[in-house]
This record gives structure tokens, sequence and C-alpha cells, in this order.
């Protein structure tokens, strides 16, 4: 199996204070691998530093060798990982189909003049966009919601939603920031399946940032477990449930810590 | 030297007060109050008929002015900011409203005020002169002072009243305020009316020394969006810092750069761009306001 | 169909009605009114795009001078036929705003509504100070538009020799104005418009999805001021003046508040908006004194009772324009 | 009180000028003169003391019978349209004024207005009297302005020569605010100075027009120690404050402006600071008012509440028009039978005492008569009124 992802001595400083120091670890191909770690661990930060919507103080990220790292969001979903965000960052005026459709963007062929003046691929574009859309929506089975508005969606699709505007960018990795939040066991369990279903139909390599422990045992191929910014563990949910850091570190913050 | 030091000190005294009320308002309701420089006139003419024409003494009329604006200023957020803010899809609707207010009061102002530039007698005379190195009229220096002062006590009623604090809980959060049980509606009222109040205020301080004139209304809401900006949107110590460096800009640029005649306010609007562009979220605001 | 009979309806009546009354009842006066009403909403059609990636634009103004001057000097300077230097006072305009757009546009809300309000001050006072702008005496006496033709064929006549130049120039704002708003009408529909209303909504999202969100703000904004430059140098030509207050911030305000009127969620919000915000205050002219009082209170109690402009009253069409 | 009686007139004037305007005097015809100017906004003070006192007049003719001109008595109503100092707005008065018929209109109050509506005025018939000073509105080809007032280049070497012979000024200062109208005046004057060999020590400092404390404007003017400080084209708002500061500066040199300037606003905003202050004038000074100019200033007063002494200036464009219509009838439907009448034209003033007479100069200035004769009066501020300096033609 090759590297897909590699965090290379990620390090992240803000001001005085260090937000990540030192993280390194590798996504396999077709993987599903977690971060996990406790309220301020710094998974968010690692987050945005994958995605690029942070920069690194010290270290890189590489995608297939090439540095993905303090670039432009834009040309890190060009390359092919896209990150989605909690419920409260939709299209809120957009149906869930209009969302999709504009989130084909990275598989426009026409320019944006093209579609202006509505050249011939222009139009096969956006047969295409339709199609797509409704192959998706068929997938994650959203037929239902297909035309409502966004903000009119109840929590739980939401989140569905911000995975399908990810996956119509047709991408390599997919980043999840916490899919699972606030969200009650069976909930859980469905998002679960969803994750594991984008990952088996679709051959889409997760990296997914989370604090709820039994979802993540469940759903990991690997786990990174971070503590006050740093690695403290990396292996199987098995070896991490055995894992004495592990163990003291959720331990020490058990009183505010939900979901263990 | 001293003389720019002292330029600067009282124009950014008087400034910083005209951008608190401003700031507080957007702080509270997201509202960017066009009509901030309207509501600063009428206080000015305000003090004018109490103090000049009908010969009341000045601190009265001060109060008349502040009474005035209060309560303008919790009808209009009561009657007119509360609903439209209720019934838009966009935030931005009420910049239209503010603007429309801020006609509607140059047409009252115009109508009832007259056309002219209007002035009061000097609260106090004579001219502090330290060897042509400092110049000061005395009654620059009270105004001055006096501003300090409410600026002071706007800070003391902010951190330690109760409805200071109401309100500052209501500028950081609106849910969570209202989650915390502070009423909403009753302190974005109240907030209004404060806003407008410190307008009114400095309106009638400063109406002793510059006067007042319908067309100051527009200007000023100019001047005191730039210093929100500097300062950063929505926040206090923000809007006093943003007053005294543009007070300190205008006072050094017009002396320094005086024979250059036309350059200095294009300069500091270049700079002030140029600022934002570096840092967008002003001295002291929030990343996006 | 009922869509393209209001679209044939809408030009039989700028372009045969309207001024076929106007010679019927001798209303003259209506040919400039008209005129100004079609240019001022080509410049608020700019700022609606602005919207249209959620950014307040009080700044067009600002544009509307560069225009306008660009033309006058090219004209009265260089000797270039005004239908030259039309579409260049553009382009100078949309090349100014990719060169301020670039910083400026990362800023949200409240900060990017003042810088834009600052800009038209700053380029007020540059024209002030430039000697090529001629500074406060300003640049007049500008040759009224002269003719094309091409291959023996009279595309454009002289305007000088016009019997009535104002006709001539209500055509000619005319043409502009449906030519822009069919543009923007198709730019909105068109896969543009729709990475726009993505930005409104989301810049970070947006760009989380490889939208190249700069890129997009900067294009954006200049459309926006080359329509602000177009409008603002044929102003120039029929004043045949330019001054530097010929366009100020009361005239950015206006520019968005014809917008807000219109609606910011319909792409013919402003053509709407400047016309009522135009006649409204010519008809409140009977009121003499009493005018701006009369005009103020109307857009006070527009905004109470139809917050999201005058567009919203027929909601069921919302979706047409959205799409 | 002042205000309500404002309130109670205005009310009164609307409801007069509806009613009254269409029924009282019906038996004349009426001749509609236009105005086109600021009447709101920060401006607002140039346009309503130039409206209110052809308001006030057209009230007066009216009221003791019409304008009698050829074999006809008019009425006269005063047709006003506020351009909000923008002159994109003032083309569409001056279109308005066109549709109404009106053939004579007064305005626009400042250069950029006066300069786009020239197209417009030219092609539709339409002589305008603008109180904008640019040369090119008057001059060949342009040929439908008429210049309203003094301009200050011909204003300013009058003062400063009475005041470099009368009072020893040797060096001048000139401060404006950055705008059209102002700085150009300001370059007027400069050229007027070195003509006459006064020595400029400061000569391009100017202000933002919302500046509302000037101490850091004047600071470095002051250093200079001019012996006199020119405030050119200084809007009544901005004068007082501006005496004040220089005053409060310490300087002690005469201060003087080429515009017009009200004396309630100078009492109210700088006090005894103002006296000695230098300013241009019409003609209501009790030493050269005549008793029409006396009975006008009360009609006004009665109508709006409050005089306004810049008015002075601006009662003259109305009589102007009326008076050469009166000496050529066709005039009024020919606005090239009135520029004819223009230069062979003259009437007593009836606003001045003694023989001044009413005609149309400018030649020196620009080519052709294209300016209304006003005497150039200068008045001096003296505790609470002004006081006439000296008065003099302009050819």
């Amino acid at each position: 199996m090759s590297h897909l992802l590699e965090v290379r001595h990620v390090t992240k400083k803000f001001g005085g204070l260090t937000a990540n120091s030192d993280i390194s670890f590798n996504v396999n191909e077709n993987e599903i691998l977690s971060v996990i770690g406790p309220n301020g661990a710094g998974k968010s930060t690692l987050f945005k530093m994958i995605s690029s919507f942070l920069p690194t103080t010290a270290g890189e990220v590489l995608f297939k060798g090439e540095r993905i790292s303090n670039l432009k969001p834009h040309v890190v979903a060009r390359k092919g990982v896209v990150r989605t965000f909690q419920e409260t960052t939709i299209f809120k005026s957009m149906t869930v189909r209009e969302s999709i459709i504009v989130a084909q963007h990275l598989r426009a062929r026409a320019s944006l003049a093209g579609y202006f003046w509505g050249t011939k691929t222009a139009h096969e574009d956006v047969d295409s966009f339709g199609q797509y859309a409704d192959d998706l929506i068929d997938f994650l089975g959203m037929t239902e919601i297909a035309n409502e508005q966004a903000s009119n969606l109840p929590q739980g699709n939401l989140r569905a939603l911000g995975i399908a505007i990810g996956l119509a960018t047709d991408p390599k990795v997919l980043l999840l920031d916490e899919p699972f939040a606030g969200m009650n066991h069976d909930e859980t369990m469905k998002m679960v399946n969803l994750v594991r279903k984008v990952r088996d139909d679709r051959g889409v390599t997760v990296l997914l940032v989370e604090h709820d422990m039994p979802a993540v045992m469940n759903i990991s191929d690997r786990i990174v477990v971070l503590n006050f910014g740093e690695m403290i563990a990396e292996g199987t949910p098995a070896e991490i449930q055995n894992n004495e850091k592990v163990i003291e570190a959720y331990l020490g913050s058990a009183d505010d810590e939900i979901g263990i | 030297m001293e003389q720019i030091l002292a330029n600067g000190i009282y124009l950014g005294a008087q400034y910083a007060m005209i951008a608190l009320g401003l700031t507080l308002i957007f702080a509270l309701m997201n509202v960017l109050n066009f009509a901030h420089g309207q509501m600063y006139v009428l206080g000015g003419f305000v003090t004018y008929t109490f103090y000049g024409q009908l010969g009341w003494p000045f601190v009265v009329a001060l109060l008349a002015s502040c009474i005035t604006l209060a309560v303008l200023g919790a009808l209009i957020e009561r009657f007119l900011f509360a609903p439209v803010i209720r019934r838009s899809s966009r935030e931005e609707s009420t910049m239209l409203l503010a603007a429309g207010l801020a006609f509607f009061f140059d047409a009252v102002i115009l109508l009832v005020f007259g056309e002219k530039q209007r002035g009061v007698p000097k609260i106090v005379d004579g001219v502090f002169n330290w060897d042509f190195r400092l110049i000061m009229p005395y009654d620059r220096i009270l105004i001055c002072v006096l501003a300090i002062l409410s600026i002071v006590s706007f800070i003391l009623f902010m951190q330690y009243s109760k409805t200071g604090r109401a309100l500052r809980a209501l500028a950081q959060d609106r849910t969570a305020a209202q989650l915390m049980g502070v009423n909403v509606a009753r302190y974005s009222m109240i907030g209004f009316a404060l806003g407008a109040m410190l307008a009114g205020l400095v309106g009638g301080l400063l109406v002793t020394i510059t006067g007042v004139n319908l067309g100051m209304g527009g200007p000023t809401s100019i001047k005191a969006f730039m210093m929100v900006m500097i300062g950063g949107a929505g926040v206090i110590s923000g809007a006093i810092a943003g007053g005294i460096i543009l007070g300190f800009l205008e006072a050094i640029g017009l002396a320094v750069l005086s024979q250059y005649g036309d350059i200095t306010y294009l300069l500091i609007f270049v700079s002030l761009m140029l600022f934002l562009a570096i840092r967008p979220q002003g001295l002291m605001g929030k990343p996006w306001g | 169909m009922i869509q393209w009979a209001g679209v044939v309806i809408f030009l039989l009546a700028v372009f045969i009605a309207i001024p076929g009354f106007i010679a019927a009842s001798g209303r003259s006066d209506l040919y400039y009114t008209l005129t100004s009403v079609a240019l001022l909403s080509i410049a608020s059609a700019g700022v609606w795009l602005t919207f249209y990636i959620g950014r307040i634009n009080i700044g067009q103004g600002a544009f509307a001078l560069i225009g306008a001057y660009v033309s006058a000097v090219l004209v009265t300077k260089a000797g270039m036929s005004f239908w030259l230097s039309l579409p260049l006072a553009g382009l100078f305009a949309a090349a100014v705003a990719v060169v301020i757009g670039v910083p400026i546009l990362r800023l949200r809300g409240v900060y990017f509504a003042m810088i834009s309000l600052v800009l038209t001050q700053v380029v007020t006072l540059t024209a002030l100070a430039l000697p090529i702008t001629n500074g406060a005496k300003g640049i007049t006496s500008i040759p009224l538009p002269g003719g094309v033709s091409a291959l023996g064929l009279t595309l454009i006549p002289d305007f000088a020799t016009l019997e009535n130049p104002r006709l001539a120039f209500y055509y000619a704002a005319s043409v502009l104005m449906v030519l822009t708003f069919a543009a923007m009408y198709r730019l909105v529909n068109s896969r543009l418009g729709h990475l726009c209303r993505s930005m409104q909504q989301n810049e970070e999202l947006a760009s989380s999805i490889g939208v190249n969100i700069s890129y997009i703000r900067v294009i954006v904004f200049a459309i926006s001021s080359f329509l602000g430059g177009i409008g603002g140098a044929m102003f120039g030509s029929i004043a045949q003046s330019v001054y530097p207050s010929s366009f100020q911030v009361a005239d950015s305000v206006n520019f968005m508040l014809n917008c807000f009127l219109g609606g910011l969620g319909y792409v013919f919000g402003p053509m709407l908006g400047t016309l009522v915000l135009y006649f409204g205050w010519d008809l409140l002219f009977e009121l003499g004194r009493f005018q701006l009082l009369a005009y103020s209170s109307m857009l006070i109690i527009l905004m109470l009772f139809l917050p999201n402009g005058l567009l919203s009253l027929r909601l069921p069409g919302k979706k047409e324009a959205d799409k | 009180m002042k205000r309500r009686n404002l309130m109670k007139s205005s009310v009164a004037l609307a409801l007069a000028a509806s009613v009254l305007g269409s029924t009282a005097w019906a038996e004349n015809p009426v001749l509609k003169i236009g105005f086109v100017g600021v009447t709101s906004g920060p401006a607002a003070a140039w346009g309503i003391s130039n409206q209110r006192s052809m308001e006030a007049r057209a009230d007066w003719i009216n009221e003791s019978g019409g304008y009698k001109i050829g074999d006809t008595t008019y009425d006269i109503e005063i047709v006003s349209f506020d351009d909000q100092k923008d002159p994109k707005r003032a083309i569409a008065g001056m279109e308005k004024m066109a549709q109404e018929g009106i053939h004579y209109v007064v305005g626009p109050n400042v250069d950029d207005g006066a300069a786009a509506v020239r197209p417009v005025a030219e092609a539709q018939g339409i002589m305008y009297f603008p109180y904008a000073f640019p040369k090119e509105l008057y001059s060949a080809p342009a040929s439908n302005a008429v210049l309203g007032m003094v301009a200050n280049y011909q204003s300013g070497p009058a003062i400063y020569k009475y005041l470099k012979d009368e009072k020893g000024v040797n060096s001048v200062a000139f401060v404006a605010a950055n705008e059209s109208d102002p700085l150009s005046q300001r370059d007027g004057g400069i050229d007027a100075a070195k003509a006459l060999g006064l020595e400029v020590v400061s000569d391009n400092v100017t202000y933002q027009v919302d500046t509302t404390d000037f101490t850091p404007v004047l600071t470095p003017v002051m250093r200079t120690q001019p012996d006199l400080l020119v405030l050119s084209g200084v809007s009544p708002a901005n004068a007082p404050q501006l005496i004040r500061s220089a005053r409060e500066l310490g300087f002690q040199g005469i201060i003087s402006t080429e515009t017009a300037q009200d004396a309630t606003v100078l009492r109210e905003g700088a006090g005894d600071l103002a006296n000695g202050f230098i300013s241009v004038g019409g003609a209501s000074t009790p030493e050269i008012a005549s008793d029409d100019m006396k009975e006008f200033v009360k009609r006004y007063t009665d109508m709006f509440g409050e005089y306004n002494d810049e008015s002075n200036t601006k009662v003259y464009a109305l009589e102007y028009i009326l008076a050469t219509l009166n000496a050529n009838p066709a005039g009024i439907e020919d606005v090239a039978v009135f520029q004819t009448t223009m230069d062979t034209f003259e009437a007593p003033n009836p606003f001045m005492k003694g023989d001044a007479k009413m005609r149309y100069v400018g030649t020196t200035s620009f080519g052709q008569k294209r300016q209304i004769a006003v005497p150039l009066v200068v008045n001096v501020y003296q505790d609470g009124a002004f006081e006439t300096l000296f008065v003099a033609e302009v050819d």
C-alpha cells in the first residue's frame, strides 16, 4: 500500500501558544483514518492545516508526494483533497440539488465565458452535472429532500448534505470535520454506514477528526491520537484502546469530555 | 510639536466620542447607522436652541440634547430597525433604512432649523497661549476635558453597571445573551438609545466650538465610519483608538503636509485602505467584524 | 413563452412606445430623465453584481468618475472618437478595479462597504490633484459623440448634426441598458452566477469545493466597475463636461440604494429601483421644500413594509430570477 | 419663536402658492421664471437664499398688481428645481424648465452644474444666470449664460488694491476648500494679488469642506505672518470658524473673502472676533440701500422669518430678466432678441440709492456682455452688522 497523504513534522504556533507540535503520520489509499483527542488537543487546527485553510508554522503535508500545505484551499481541492464543514456551513438558500450542482465546479470542462455564451461543451457540462447530481442524491438516499432549501433541512440531513457537497467534487481524499458531533446513537450509526459506503463504493480515502470514541472505534481502520498538541499514539482501534497514554489522557480530562 | 500634540488630543477626543455611539449600535445590532452624523447635528441644534436661543444654562441644554436623542434613538430602534431586521432576509437592508433616516433628518433639520450655520456664545472666553508654542482657547480645553470625562464614564458604565454588562453580553453573542436571560429586545432599544445619546451629547458639546449646520451630518458619519474601521468594528476600545489615531493623523498631516495642500486627506484615505487591506479586522476587531 | 413575451413588450416599450409617447405628448424633458435612468441603472447593475458575491459596494461613483474622465481625456486631448473611448473608459475602470480589488476584496461586510465609500472620495481628491484631469477646473466643452460609419454605411450619426441629440442619447443609453441587463441575466443564470451565489452564501465552503474565490471576486468587481465606467462616460458626454464632483459619495450611495430598493435577489431589481428612486424624486418636485421630507419618508416606509425590495412583491417570481 | 414663524410662513406659502397661484390672480397672465439650484443637503444655504429672494420679490410684484412688460401685465411665478448640487440633476432641472416653457432661469449655484446645463440651455433656448465663475461659460462660443454676480477675479483686484493702498497690506495668504469652485477662485485671487505686486506668502493650504476644526489647517498659514488672509470662495458655514481659529491663533492682520456672507452667522459663530472681516455684499447696508431694498428685506424677513445677507447679491438676476424683457417684450419667447437687447440695455437700479444703473457688462472678462452689472459692494463686519467699505463698478 502506498501512502496517499503524508503529514510530516507539522507544527503550528499561535503567538507563544503551540497548537500542534511536530506531528507526523501517513494515510494509506482507501483507508479510513481518524484523528481523535480531548478538547483543545489541536485536532481542528491540524485539520485546517491539512486542507490549507491555515498555514503551517513548520512541516508540510504531502498528497501523492506533492505538497498541499500552505496553498490556497481551492488549489488543494483541485488536487483532490476536499474537506467538509460542520452543519452551519452550507449554501443556505440553495436546494440540495442546486448545492450539489454548484459543487461540481471542478468537473466543469467549459470556461466561464463558455457558460456565458452557451457553448456546446457548456451545455454538455450542464447536462452531466444534473445527471451526476441525481446519481449522487440517489447514492446518498437524499431523493426525498433533493428540492428542499438547505436552510429548511433538519440538522441530521445537513451533515449528509455537507458530505454530498464534498463528494460532488469527486475527491480522492475526503476530510470530514467531526461528522458525528451532537448525534444520538442511531444517527451516528447511520452516518458511520454512510461514510463506509463512500469509501467502499466510491473508493474515497477518508480522514476524519472526531471526539466520539465509540463511533471512531467502530469506523476507523487506524487512529491517530492527539493530546495537548502532540501526537501520543497511532494504531488500529484495538491498539489504541489498550494504549496507556491514551487512557491516561482521556481519563485526565474525562470530566469535560462527552462521548467516552 | 506641542501644538500638533494638543491638536491631536483635542481632535482625537471629540472623534472618539463620535465613533463610540456608532460602534455601540453596530456591535449590538449589526446596523451601520448612516444617520449617526445627522443625530450629532440634531444634538447640536437642540443645544443651540436651548442655550443659544432661549438662554438656558449650557449644562441643561446639553442634558436636553442627550434626552432628546436618547428618546429618538429608542423610538427609531423600536419602530423602525427592529421590525425591518425581523422581516428582512438580508442584514444589509438596514443600511437602506439608515440611509433613508439620514435623508429624513436632513429634511427635518432644514425645515425646522433652517439652512444657515448656527453658533452659540462661547462658554469660556480667553486663549491659553504658551509663548506661541502652544495655543489653545480655554473653551476647547474645557470641551476636550468634558469629552474625555464622558468617554471614561461611558467605559465605566459599560464595565460595571448591570445595563452595561447586559449590553456587552448582547454585543458579544446575541443568541448566548438570550439564553442567559438577557431581554434582547429591551437592551437593543437601550443600546440604540445610548448610541444616539452619545451622538447628541457630542453634538451639544461641539456646537460651542464649531457651531452647527445641516451639512455636517453626512461627512461626520463618514469620518465616524473611518474611525470605527481603523479600530475595528463593534469594539469600544477600537473606536476610541480609531478616533485618537484619526485625530492625530489629521493634526500631523495638516501640519507636515501643508505645503502640498490637497493631499493630506488623500493620504489618510489611501493609507486607511492599505491598512485595512493588510489588517482587515482593524486594530482590535475580531476578524470579519 | 411568457418570459419572451415580456421581453418583447419591454423592448417595444423602450424603443417605440416611449419615444412615440414623448413625441405625441411633447414631454421632451422625459428624454433626459429616462436617459439618466438607463445610465444610472447600468452603473447600479454593476453594484448589484458585487452584492451578488456578498459585497456591499458603495464605491461605484468612483468608477463612474474614472470612466467619465477617461472618455473625456481621450476625446478632448487625444481626439479619439467617443464611441471608441466608451469601451476604453469601461476597460480602464475595470483595470483599476482589478488593481484595487485584489487587496480590498478580501474584506467583507461593513469593512468592504466603508473602504468602497472611501474609494469614492479618493478618486474625487485624486481628480482634484492631477494635472491630466485639469484639477478643480474640470474638463469642459467636450464635443458631442461623432458619427461612425463602415463601408459607406452610417452606423451611428454624428450627434452634433442631429436635430434632436437627446433622442439619440436616449437610444444609445437604452441600447446599452438592454445589453447590460441581457448580459447580466445571462451571467447570473450561467455558471459564474451560480458560483457568485455560492460565494455570497459561504466563501469558505465555496473555496473548499475548488472555487478560486479571489479570482472570481476580482472578475466580478471588474465587470461591476466596467459598467460603472460606461455609465459615467456616457454622462460626461451628455453634460459635455466632467468635474471632480460629477460623481460623489451621494451617487455611490444612490447606486447602492437603487439595488436595495429593487431587491438584491432579482437581476432586474436595479433597473426598477433606479426608475422608482429617480422618478420618485422627480414626481415630488411639486412639493417644493417638502420634497426631501416626502422622499425620505417614502424610503423609510418602503423599507418598513418591503424590506426585501420592490420585486419581492411578486414572490413566486423569486425562483426564476434566482436560478 | 422665530422658527415657529418660519414654519407657519412656509406652510402658508405652500398653500398660497397652490391656491392663490391658480385662482386669485388669474386675471393676469403668468410669466414663469425658473430657478435651478441646490436647496437641500449640505450646500442648501446657497440655493435657498437664492430661491427665497426670488420668491420674495415675485410675491411683492404680484401683490402690487404684477409686472408690466410691453402692453401686458404679468404675474411672476417662480418655478424651482432642487438639483441637490448634482450636475446630472441640474441637467434634468434645465430640461424641466424647457418643458415648462421657461426661457429664463436663475442658477445653478456651482461650476460643475453650470457647465453641465450648457448644452441643454443652448439647445432649448434658455438664458440662464449661474453663480459660477469659469470664464468659458460666458465667452463665445457659449451664448446663453449670464454671470449673475461679480466674479472673484473682478472683485479680488478691487479689494486687494483698496487694502494695499488704504491699509498698507503687502503680503497675502490664501486658504481654500478642496473643491472645484473655491480652488478656482483661489487661483484667480492669487493671479490678481501677484498682478498688484503683493507678496503671496502662502497659496496652497486647503481644507476639506467638512472640516469643523480649522486650527490645524491655519497653523502653518499663520507662521507666514501675512498682512491679509484671503478665504477664497469660503462658504458662510466655514467662514466664522476660520475667522475664529485665525484670531485665536493670534492673527492680527485683515481677513477677507470675495463671497457674500451673512452677518448673523458671523455673529453667532465668531462673535467679536469677526469684527473687521471684509466680504462682498449686495446693497442692504444702510449707507446705500434704497427704499426698495429696505422693503425687499422687510418682505423677505416677513415671509421666511429671517433675512439672509447673502440674498442681497441674489436679488438682481430676476430684476435684470424682467427689466430686459420690458425693454423688448419680444424677448419673452425669443432669447435671441433678449441677447440683442442685452447689448444696449440700461435701466435704473432700484435697489441702490443714487443713480446707479442696471446694464450688462463683461466685455473685458468675456469678450461679450454676459454679466449683469451689480455694484461691487465691499462690506466690513462690525458688531453684528455689515458696514459698506466702498462701492465699485465692474465692466
